[in-house]
């Protein structure tokens, strides 16, 4: 499986990165992808800008870690992971997940998996510039229950 | 020596990012994460409450870590806050 | 919410469709995408061109009922789907389907429930060009099966 | 009159994409779908197999329909395999 893990403050170009999947999957057929983008609002407040922090090295290993974990329950072709840090604006690219698999539904379930174990385990954080202030997003109690699924589903 | 990261709101809280903590300041060679807690919370009531709240998190060497790991020379230890990426 | 569907030879860019996606969703945050890309095998023979035939009018027709279903049990922001027909070479893209959601975990679902129906609903047919002469590409079982999900899920 | 459309393989075992009938050939005013597959089974065995394999599917005006649905003047009836894209 060939694999891909960016960090970077760095926008994303979700056309090529589809492309490079495509071309690790000459006998696969299904690309599951996912894109976070950041929201204008979040608990009620206008949010004028974010700041991602985050921990250089450890941040790349767990991703890693975590394509693994997805590639030893589904047969997967390839997995890329790109992950922005720095400032972002609303409408800005967050998060790219793409899965290839030969199988569509392999796909959709390695993509959401990644996705939901690097909300829980990839090591960033969130702060938000509002019109009255800076503060720092705090981790959701959805994200957690999310985890739920995997222990249940196959 | 061990090295101790604070990153978030921890990192704004404690004022810095990183410190550096010599053995020999240690008073043993192969303390706990929960040790190094307490010798560290000793730096006043924020250090405390930091590093005593339920849900902080600790790596070591860049892998997830309880209380009950032990440190070596040279470590690198980590406290945060629950991650808020994606 | 927005729809849009589309059935033409043409290529699709997946990163501008990525793009529009996000441009109908200040308040969504989160994007999923299928893509389906030609295999150079099926049934253990290699396939030099595929060619796609469709019923004009239907397809449309059924793609944007689907979309309806999808958007009546998730809360979309904007969903499209987009089908080439004609000729098409291994490793060229077949099919996009985006949605945007105000949370991942319905952006995927709507995502994977639009391309199981569309598999089993949408009037397309393939014909494979292999070594040994074309053949129509048989319905597959598993697509079938796919649709059962959906009646026990929510 | 009717148009009754076929496709893919259909299409190709039967050597056409369209026909149409006229109203006054069908013999009476509202025929259902099982009626019109009667009909244009007389025009030979590869008709009659195609239009009543178990799996052949029909939609009218195009929306899928079953063998239950009376048609109208003036309706596109079309006869396909079941459906292999995405």
């Amino acid at each position: 499986m060939h694999s891909l893990v960016q960090v970077s403050a760095d926008d994303f170009d979700v056309g090529a990165e589809c492309d490079a999947l495509r071309a690790h999957s000459r006998r696969s057929g299904a690309i599951a992808q996912f894109v976070g983008v950041m929201r204008d609002s979040n608990q009620g407040d206008d949010v004028l800008t974010m700041e991602l922090e985050h921990y250089p090295g450890m941040t790349e290993r767990r991703i890693s870690e975590i394509i693994e974990r997805a590639a030893a329950r589904w047969p997967l072709f390839a997995a890329t992971v790109i992950h922005r840090v720095g400032v972002l604006l609303p409408q800005d690219q967050i998060v790219f997940v793409g899965v290839s698999a030969g199988h569509r539904h392999d796909a959709f379930q390695a993509c959401e998996f990644i996705m939901d174990f690097l909300k829980t385990e990839a090591p960033f954080w969130k702060k938000e510039r509002t019109p009255s202030g800076e503060r720092w997003v705090d981790a959701r109690d959805t994200d957690q229950q999310a985890l739920a699924r995997w222990q249940l589903e196959l | 020596m061990i090295s101790v990261l604070f990153f978030a709101k921890y990192r704004e809280q404690l004022g810095t990012a990183k410190i550096c903590i010599e053995s020999s300041e240690l008073g043993a060679e192969n303390l706990t994460v929960a040790e190094l807690k307490a010798h560290l919370s000793q730096r006043g009531d924020l250090w405390a409450t930091v590093l005593n709240a339920e849900n902080t998190l600790c790596a070591v060497n860049q892998d997830i870590a309880d209380s009950a790991k032990l440190l070596s020379d040279g470590d690198e230890v980590a406290f945060y806050p629950p991650v808020t990426g994606g």
